[in-house]
Order: structure tokens, then C-alpha cells, then sequence
């Protein structure tokens, strides 16, 4: 698989948790679904059969005491993966990644560090309906301690789930179905270090920033190539790692445009497209800016089943490129 | 008083007990025929269900509990619109054997305007309080706690009402689900806790979950009345049922029945997941044969309260409902799409 | 004590629930420490004498299972409010409140409001530690269907948790410790319809607008004080309810004195100080601003024990000063 | 295998019972005399704490196990600093039991950098990986899923590690404690179960929170091997930890001990909550006489393995070893401010 051209991003994760489990011995891998390919698509497919079910471990309906072994099983020198297949499922376990892994640390003295990795999978649309769809990755960014991973291409899905296991710090990597399938081309591994990782830019551009993560990165580069075709040249910044948040990248992109557009899969309130403003302007002097700042997040309800209604719930490329036309043309609010 | 801890199941999850006719002696022959029919509504309608998947009619994920019809029925008989009960993922069968109608689900599962849930929830989440089913949820577990409030509710209300709580064998491995039969268990709550034990929680048998395969042993630490039954007997359903349902209703507090059962369709769609799960692919073909529905029918025809040709006109009729009902959810609307920002908050 | 000429937070607090258990019989109370002066200090005293244990009920440590059961009984025409008394500890229910009470009437369209009020406390300092001083309204501010309320005031803190108790949406009410204290004079209880209650300005100024809830209005409250001997006038608007934020009263404010400054205790990064900050600046032309947007929110650390570790920790008024002089003194970053 | 449920404590939570000096036929006098000397280096430490709490030198929430000495000796003794250990907020004695220095625990109670979390944690959260202590922390229940995964990792590593998970009676309420002993019955995990059961939660009444006094029907449900014994007999508990820690080495899978146990003290605090807790002033003063120090020293006299000059000699060592390392932490400095950013992430 290494010497592809091309990579896709399922293929991106099923290549680090082949990687990881065969170069390091204190890796394993915990959760739902393992034994059986269930709700993980193909990015773990066989891993139990190729590396043994003692670690490739499949589980009870127990997210509180799984993602709490892991943690205890991080403390004493391994460096588990805990698979929830949906972020949904994953915030029952929320006072372990919260109040225990993102803050032993803390609490004693730097003289331990959860070294786990914490899976969870945004897995929407279909009609799944409220409780399958949620996407809350603005509450682990809100949470110092934890490292919050959003990738959005297939190499970062690989590097920087490798970079996630081999980092000291609990770390919440979330991956998001729809991705599943975007494809890129392959340099091959690159070993990373995970404090180092911060927002690159994926698409240069001068007119406007987009600042973006994991899917709704890809929403951003559509719409970035359809408003190319219309000369609108969109700066497309990947985010990456959503917390910490490494600001200089943003910054520098929003000092050349002048504009800054956020664009995010989660809610709006208290969410990450509101961070990204907020540091933006905080920092960015205000004569720079050409437009008021603006965000595209989710429908501010729960997610709806019927499709007729998932089709206006979910950010489309189309509201992108009508946001950015709006900036680019209106001039600065005077 | 000496309890003795249940460990196994023994015979109930051994597919090759328990396939003869079911005991009828005694029982009033309207109800067992009705019963009956609510079988094969149930039956058939997931069978609709299952064909309109395939067909693409269907886009949500719904979970199909056929073999499992007995359960529901048989929980339903002693309950009245005034009871509270709370579903899962998997809860077509208590939806329709409380009354929901199969113009609803179909609407709901189509996601339209006319479904029980205003087409907002689809398969996993139905709502029906007329009929006094008051909400499934797809969250293991998570309706469990609420419908122990319900319990309380019905507590502090005095009118005698009990809340009844359906999950499953790999719910019971949640903690949402241990504390509340705790919390049950010492407020002394009317809650029936009705754990349809099916052996799977996904493509994982319940011994590689548990160190045992029963759930009782869990209402036993907590010190509540229990039963573990055949659950695809709808007539000892029932009895066990109208058991809880006197007890909770005299204020003795909750009760929990462990109806062991199987699916046979696979965890969620259509197929049967005979290559998915661990230890699945040898047992479904027998346990087919501890069908709820033929051994009901077997045995009303060998105590001649039944005939070959009412049991294919039990039927027919039943087709006929469905098909009906499939056109109407087919024409019905969609829901508007402001009802995405107008059902968050009450008005 | 309804006719006191001030009243205190505590003594709000309890004056609501003694209203409310007297005047709705479908009210009832469920939360550890209930029947012991448990750490709600005097807010809750002897109601469990006054209207019985059968309303005022103390709990087994289940979070999970006592704050579903008050949905269910909410769901079934009852007005729960269970209390925890931490919101540390709230989170272990987390599942239930934003999975559960958020989304029911949304996804069974319409037809259901579970009418629980769920009340955490945030209560730190005192070398309590990281696990015991958690602040994350934030997080529940994210959340569509939940209404959350963070009273500042006393009489807010009474008015308020009756409005939320007879709201028929699920509502998160957060109180804190650290205003127990704060006494304002008393007009006597006002019945509120939650839905119609937003920010409002505590103190008028034209300098500057200070938007805070909760702890950190008084501290702006306070500091808003000394600024004015010092000839600085300054806006303080109190946010009462976060989520659905009302933005009328803070865009009008900001409109007046054209400079920013938001002020939260919890975590910066998704927090409420950004939401703020994001949700002016998208909104107020960029031409109105004398300064650059700033935000003051609680170190970016789980909290540390040590006192001396607490004193830099918690935002004190001298940083908001400092904070309110750097923005009158600087110029617009040009 | 037929067992039975364990449904009340019976004598064991009766206060006018085990209150005679404890069995130690057969013991040896040096490792009675050791446990007596720890359980008095326990019980003046905290009664330190207590003195400066109201001194107003300790600032932290201190929870202080008074009375409840016996159980963290004794399960102490068979443990190797390669086992893993966790507590909860009530660890004092957990800690030192285990051989944590009074020095490390003052100055971690004074918020010092010499303490053992470094000043970072205070009472609530102790930590030293050297003695084989690796966490406590006050979310009730909260490292019993950490202390699960501890055994997972020793079971992995396959070198007869064993975990212990130290919680009380209230924790048994949270579903985190609930999962994890399923999780490490199913597993086969080697983790020892400690559940100090002192028959309170903070100011409740067990009696008040579970329909049953014992904590013991849980490891029953989950078919964990246990025992349910006189937490405040440090010979039994020792006994008990042999068997329960033997067992998990030799991959035999978990152990639960219901130690049944009485705190002097309030919740938290020094004062003695009989004002407070339901049921409690009546009990405290009979609860004193099960004094799980004066018991094993009288038995010691008795056995003429130790005289009343002897037992006052190590009370005073104790105490000049408890004004030394009061007198160390008091002088100790307090953390860097910079330490609470540099310790958020790993460097
Ligand atoms: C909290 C949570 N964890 C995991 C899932 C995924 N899931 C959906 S149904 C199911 C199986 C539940 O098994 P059981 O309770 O026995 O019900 P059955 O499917 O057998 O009817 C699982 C694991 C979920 N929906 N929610
Ligand atoms: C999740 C959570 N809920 C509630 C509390 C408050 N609390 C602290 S200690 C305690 C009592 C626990 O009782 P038990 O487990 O029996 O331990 P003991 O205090 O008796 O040693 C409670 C309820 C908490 N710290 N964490
Ligand atoms: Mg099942
Ligand atoms: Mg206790």
C-alpha cells in the first residue's frame, strides 16, 4: 500500500493503525466493533485477524469503563487507541477524557501523561437522526490538556493518527465518514511531531481566508475551486489540530486577504468558527480588514432524519461560494 | 428470604429447546387469536420494512426485531394508554403491539410529515403517547433512566400508573442502565424492566460481553423481582407480565423480566449478518424454529381453535392493512422545512 | 423575607425554590445532598423539613440515573429540577442533558418538552483541584434545545430559576458560589417568561462595553467601579441567559462605545468570551470599532490547588482594568 | 456452582459486634507489630491534618479516614511497588500504607513542591509510582475504570502485576464502577476491588440508597470471587488481600473485598458530622469501640507480644515523626506560578 500514488483517507487510518501496531509493541487498540467491521467502514478492516484479538480488542457496551482502561492502561506505559464509532456514543465517556485524562497531568505534577488516543467518528447524514449525528469536537477544544486532531486530507488522516499515538498527551482524534473517500497523492509516511502540527495552508489564494477542519475543509476546497473559476482567488487554511490552536499560520493568511471566513461542521454557539474569529480579530488589527468576518456552522437545531430536511441542514459548497461573493463584493461595513 | 444467583440461562438459550407448541391450556381463545394477529402485524410490517430497504423506499437505519414479536405483545396485554413506556433502536414491535398504527411507522420511517414523530425521528424514534408509548431512543441505555423517571413520576402521582422500560442484553452493560435499577430498586419505583435478551448486542454474543449470559443476575443485586422466560411465548409473556404489571401497580416496587429471544435479521437492516456474527451463522437457522408466531399458531390449530384457512385469512388481511398503510406513508408529505428550527424549543 | 429591602444570591435561590415548591405541586427537587446541608450552602435549607422528602429528594451517586429519571418525570407533566452540586459532576449526566432533554421535542417533532431544570453549581477556589472546580457552560451554550441561564444578579438568581422552572424547555440553570453573597436591593419576585429574557445593562457607560455573565459580571461590576473614579465609563452588560444568546443589547452597546471586552470564567479556547466576540464583530461594521475586540478568560490550565497557584489563576478586576486601559489608551491597531 | 446472594452485612455492620480484640493465633509479632506501628503513623497523620485544618494552616477539602486504618494496611502487605494502585478522595491511608513519606503527604496538603503530586493535587489527588501508587482522585468512582485498565495493562504485559482499585460504598452507586467490574470479569483482568464500605456516602445512609447493606452482590452479579469481612481487623483484611491478590497473579482474573469499615470524622473535614448524617450520631461512639488500632493492641497484649510501654514508645516515635514532617513541609516552598501551564501537556 505504501508506494501508491494515490491514498484515500479510510485507507489513510487503516495504513496508522498498520504502522502503529507493528512498530510498537505498547500499542492496542479498544472499542466497539472491532471484530467485525461495524460502523469503522474499511479503516480497520482484518486488524484483529493480522494482529491478534489481545490487541485488537472489541468491547462491551461500556463507554465509560473502556475509555477509563484505556487511560489506565496509558498510565502504566501503553499507548492505547479507543475507537468510539460516533461521537455520540463517545460523550458518555466524557468525565474520563475530561475531568481524568485531559487533567493528570495537571493534577500531578507533570509526573504522568495519559498517553492515549481517543477515536471518534463523526458519522452523519443517512437519517440517522439527532442522537447519531453529532459532531462536538468544539467541547474538547474547549478543554486544556487534551490535543483535539481534526484531519482533513488522507495523509493527515494517516500522519497525524500515527503523530496522535506516539505523542505523551491524551490526545481525541476525530476522523469524519464523508471523508472516507477523498483521495490525494502519497508521499508515503511522515512521521510527525504532534505539538508541532499546526493549521497549514492547503490552497493559496489572496482575496479571502477560509479557515476550515476536517470536512468542512473539504466543503471549503469545492467551493474555493468553483469561485478560481470565477477569479476569486480563496485562501484555504486547514486547521488540523484544534486544540491547541497554533495561530501564526491563520493570522498571516487573514493579514494578506483581509478576510476571513470561518467554516465549521459543529454548532455555531460557543463553537470552533467562533474561536477562529475571535482570535482573529483579537489579533489582526482592525484596519486590515476589508469585511466584517463571517461564519458558516450548522443549522442551529438538532440533526433531522427526513432527507428532505438533512439537505438544507448540512453546509453546501453553494452557501460557501455565496458568503465569499457577498464579502469579496460588499465593501468593508462603513 | 435466600436467593440463589442465576448463572445461566440453561435451556432458555439452547436453540434446540423449546421449538414445540406453546402451552395454551386454559387461555380465552379471542385473545391468544389476537395476539395472533398483532404477531403477524408486527411480522409483516418489518417485512415490508426489510423489502423497502432493499428497494431503496427506505434511507434510515432501522434495526428489525422479527422473531422477537412475542415480547411485545405479550407486555402490552395488562397495560393501559395511562402507562408510560420507553423504546430503543429496536422498537417497532413495542410500538405496534401498544396499538401504533402501521400508517405512522411507515409514514415516520419514510421520514414524513404523518409519521408518529412528525417525520422528525425515523425508525429509531418513536413517539405515541395516545397509545402510551412515549418515546424510543437509539442511545443504549438512554432511555432507561427516563423511563425510571417515569416510574417516579407515576410514584408521586399516585394513580397506580407504572413506566415500562424495553433494552436489551448489551444495554444492561451501561451504566445509565445499572444505577437505575438501583435507583428503582430503593425509591421502591413502578418500573417494568423489560430486557429483551436476543444473545447479541451487534455481531458480539453476549458471552464475549459478559461473564455470563443472563441479565437477571442484575436484578438480583439490586433486589428486584425478577423472571428470566422464554420469550418468544407470548401466553408466558404475558402471565409473567400481568405479574410485574399487579406487583408495580400495589406500590411493591419495580419488577424485571428477562424475555431471552433472538433476531433474525441481522443488527440493523435487512440482511441476516450470518457472516458478521461471532458464533451467529450456526445457530439462526435453528433458533428459526423457536419461531413465537408458528408455535402460537401450531398451537391453536392442535386445540382446534384454529384452522389452516382463518390462519392465511389472519394474514391476508394483515397484507392487505400493510400494503394500504405503505401507500398512504408513500403519498403522504414531507415534513416543512421550517420544522427543522421550529421543534427545538416549545413555542 | 419577601420583603426584605435587599436580598442576597443564597437567599434568592432558596426564595425561588420555597415560591416554587409552594405555588406548583407538580415541582419536585432530586440531587445528592438534599437532606444535609451538602454543599449548596444555604440555599437550599430545610426545604426537605418544609415540603417533605417525598418532593425534596436526596440521591444514591447515580448522575446518569437521577438526572434521566427527572426528564422522565418531566416528560411525563411533572417540572423536576435536580441539582447538582457541582457542575463537575453534572458532566458524568452529560448524555442525558444534551442527547436526551436537548433533543426530544425536536425529534419527535414537536410534540414533547421535557420541562426539567437542571441546576450546577460551579463552585471552586478553596484548593478544591482541578476535578472540583470546572466551569463549562460553554459546552452546554453549544447545544440547540437547551436553554442556559447564569445569573449574576440576587434577584436574577431568583427570577431566573423560577422563569426556568416553569419554562417548558429543558434549561440548564448554573449558579455560583462565589455570589452567594452579593446583595442588591429587592423589588420582590418578578414572574419572567425565560424565552423573552436576554442581557441587560447593569451599568450605563460610553467608553467601553464590557459583556460578562455570572461571577465575572460582578468582577466587571467591580471593576467597572474603580474605572469610573478614574474618569473611564464603562458598560457592563450582563448576559442572564447564554444560550439562545438575545443579541440586540449587546450589538446596541457595542454600537455606543465602539470598544469590546468580553469576560468569562471559563476556558478561552470555543468559549463563551469568543462567542461573544464572534458574534459583534460579524455584526457591528468594522468601522464603528475603536479598538481591537480583547477577552479575559480563566487560565488555560485545569485549576491548580495550591492558593498560591489559585491566586493567578482566577481573573481578578486589576486585569480588567489594565485590560479596559489598554483598549481606551491605544489607538485602532492601524 | 450454586451461590447465594449476599443480601445484608448481618453482624458486620452491627457496632455492638467485633468490637473484641482480633484474632492472631499463629500471626507473626514483627508483622503485627509493623501493622500496628503504619496504622498508627495513618491515624496521627490524619489527626494532624485535622488539628491543622482548624488551625487554619491546611486550606485543602481534607477527607479523613479515621477509623478506617486497617483496611489499606492490610491489603497493602502482599503488593510489590510493581502493582498498580488507585484511590479516591478518602487516600491518606492508601497512601502511606503503602510507604508514601508523612513528608510528601504534608506538603502535598500544604500545597507544597515537595509533596508528592507537587504541590498540584492537594489531599485529593496523591501520586507516587514508586511505592506503587499511581492516582487518587475525588470523581466518586472516577479511577476504578483507570485502575481496570491497569489491570488490562498487567495483563498484557503477562508479569503477574495485579491493580487494586480502592472506592467506597457510594461509588458502587456510579455506572463508571458498574461497567468496570463487568468489564474485568469478562476480560479476566487482575485487579483487586477494594470497596472500604462505611456504611455512608457523605452524609446518606447506605440503607438510604440501596435496598441492601452490602456492596458484595454486585461482584456476585458480575461472578467476581469475593469477600465480604471485618474491614476493621487488619489480620483478616491481610488474609483476605493474600488470597484475593494470589488469585489475580496467577491470571485467575478480578477479586472484590467488601471491607466493612466505620469513619470517626465527618465527610470532610475534622468535625465528626453526627449532627449531619442520617442515622449517624447514634452510631459514632458504639463504632469507636471497633477500633481496628486498640483491638489489634490488645490482642498483642494479651499475647504478651507487646506491653503497654512498648505500645506508648512507638505512639511517641510516631509523634516525633509526624512534628518532623510537619516541621518539613511547613518550611517547604510552594510550586513555581509558572508550573501550572508547564505541567498541562507532556514537554
Ligand atoms: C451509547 C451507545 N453505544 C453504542 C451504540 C451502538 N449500538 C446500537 S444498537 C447496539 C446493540 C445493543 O444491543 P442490545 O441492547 O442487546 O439490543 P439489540 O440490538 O440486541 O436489540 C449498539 C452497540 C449506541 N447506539 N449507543
Ligand atoms: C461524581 C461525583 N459525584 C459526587 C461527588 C461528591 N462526593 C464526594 S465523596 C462522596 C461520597 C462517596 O461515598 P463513598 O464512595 O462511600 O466514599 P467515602 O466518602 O465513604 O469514603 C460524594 C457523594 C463526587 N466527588 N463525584
Ligand atoms: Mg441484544
Ligand atoms: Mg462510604
Amino acid at each position: 500500500m505504501q508506494n501508491n500514488k494515490t491514498l484515500n483517507y479510510a485507507d489513510g487510518i487503516l495504513q496508522a493503525f498498520t504502522y502503529l501496531l507493528e512498530n510498537h509493541k505498547e500499542v492496542f487498540v479498544f472499542g466497539q466493533g472491532l471484530w467485525s467491521p461495524w460502523y469503522v467502514g474499511s479503516t480497520m478492516k482484518d486488524l484483529d485477524k493480522k494482529f491478534g484479538v489481545e490487541r485488537v480488542i472489541d468491547s462491551p457496551v461500556s463507554e465509560v469503563a473502556v475509555t477509563g482502561a484505556a487511560i489506565g492502561a496509558s498510565v502504566c506505559g501503553y499507548r492505547p487507541i479507543v475507537v468510539h464509532p460516533r461521537v455520540d456514543f463517545m460523550i458518555l465517556a466524557i468525565d474520563q477524557i475530561v475531568s481524568q485524562a485531559a487533567k493528570w497531568s495537571s493534577m500531578f505534577g507533570g509526573q504522568v501523561h495519559p498517553a492515549v488516543t481517543i477515536r471518534g467518528i463523526v458519522n452523519r447524514g443517512g437519517e440517522q437522526g439527532a442522537q447519531h449525528s453529532q459532531a462536538l469536537h468544539a467541547w474538547f477544544a474547549h478543554v486544556p490538556g487534551l490535543r483535539v486532531v481534526m484531519p482533513a486530507t488522507a495523509r493527515d488522516a494517516r500522519d497525524l493518527l500515527i503523530a496522535s499515538v506516539l505523542c505523551d498527551d491524551p490526545v481525541l482524534y476525530i476522523d469524519d465518514r464523508w471523508l472516507y473517500e477523498w483521495e490525494e497523492e502519497d508521499p508515503g509516511i511522515q512521521l510527525l511531531n504532534l505539538s508541532e502540527v499546526g493549521p497549514h495552508v492547503l490552497k493559496n489564494g489572496n482575496d479571502i481566508t477560509i479557515v476550515a477542519a476536517s470536512f468542512s475543509t473539504k466543503l471549503a476546497m469545492d467551493a474555493a475551486k468553483t469561485l478560481e473559476e470565477e477569479g476569486i482567488s480563496v485562501e484555504v487554511v486547514d486547521l488540523r489540530v484544534i486544540n491547541p490552536i497554533h495561530w501564526d499560520v491563520i493570522l498571516e493568511s487573514v493579514q494578506k486577504t483581509g478576510r476571513l471566513l470561518a467554516v465549521d461542521g459543529g454548532w455555531q454557539s460557543c463553537g470552533l468558527a467562533g474561536e477562529i474569529i475571535a482570535g482573529v480579530m483579537e489579533h489582526v488589527p482592525l484596519a486590515v480588514m476589508k469585511a466584517s468576518p463571517k461564519r458558516l456552522t450548522l443549522t442551529n437545531a438538532p440533526a433531522p432524519t427526513s432527507k428532505v430536511l438533512e439537505e438544507i441542514y448540512y453546509t453546501q459548497p453553494s452557501q460557501i461560494i455565496s458568503a465569499v461573493k457577498e464579502m469579496i463584493g460588499s465593501k468593508v461595513h462603513v | 428470604m435466600t436467593t440463589h444467583l442465576i448463572e445461566s440461562l440453561g435451556n432458555l438459550s439452547d436453540p434446540l429447546c423449546y421449538q414445540e407448541p406453546i402451552n395454551i391450556v386454559g387461555e380465552n381463545k379471542e385473545i391468544l387469536l389476537n395476539e395472533l394477529r398483532i404477531m403477524w402485524v408486527i411480522r409483516k410490517a418489518e417485512e415490508k420494512i426489510a423489502e423497502q430497504i432493499i428497494s431503496g423506499a427506505i434511507k434510515c437505519p432501522c434495526h428489525l426485531g422479527i422473531g422477537q414479536e412475542a415480547a411485545a405483545v405479550g407486555v402490552s396485554a395488562y397495560l393501559t394508554p395511562n402507562d408510560k413506556v420507553f423504546g430503543a433502536h429496536r422498537s417497532h414491535s413495542h410500538f405496534l403491539a401498544l396499538g401504533g398504527t402501521l400508517d405512522s411507522l411507515f409514514a415516520e420511517v419514510l421520514g414524513k410529515v404523518t409519521g408518529c414523530s412528525k417525520g422528525m425521528g425515523g425508525s429509531m424514534h418513536l413517539f405515541d403517547p395516545s397509545i402510551g408509548f412515549h418515546g424510543s431512543v437509539p442511545i443504549v441505555g438512554g432511555s432507561v433512566p427516563i423511563a425510571t423517571g417515569a416510574g417516579l413520576a407515576a410514584k408521586l402521582s399516585k394513580k397506580g400508573e407504572v413506566a415500562v422500560s424495553y433494552f436489551g442484553d448489551g444495554a444492561i452493560e451501561e451504566g445509565a442502565v445499572q444505577e437505575s435499577l438501583n435507583l428503582a430498586s430503593v425509591m421502591k419505583l413502578p418500573v417494568i424492566f423489560v430486557c429483551e435478551n436476543n444473545l447479541f448486542s451487534s455481531h458480539l454474543h453476549i458471552e464475549l460481553r459478559q461473564p455470563a449470559n443472563t441479565t437477571a443476575r442484575f436484578a438480583q443485586a439490586n433486589l428486584i423481582e425478577h423472571a428470566v422466560i422464554d420469550g418468544n411465548d407470548v401466553v408466558t409473556v404475558r402471565k409473567t407480565a400481568q405479574r410485574a404489571i399487579e406487583h408495580a401497580r400495589a406500590g411493591k416496587g419495580p419488577f424485571f423480566i428477562e424475555a431471552v429471544t433472538y433476531r433474525w435479521r441481522g443488527h440493523v437492516g435487512p440482511s441476516e449478518d450470518t457472516d458478521v456474527g461471532v458464533k451467529r451463522g450456526a445457530e439462526l437457522s435453528v433458533w428459526r424454529k423457536r419461531d413465537p408466531l408458528s408455535r402460537l399458531a401450531l398451537a391453536l390449530i392442535q386445540s382446534n381453535m384454529l384452522t389452516e384457512k382463518t390462519h392465511t385469512d389472519i394474514q391476508e388481511e394483515v397484507d392487505s392493512q400493510i400494503k394500504e398503510a405503505w401507500q398512504n406513508a408513500l403519498n403522504a408529505p414531507y415534513p416543512e422545512l421550517s420544522a427543522i428550527l421550529e421543534t427545538v424549543y416549545a413555542k
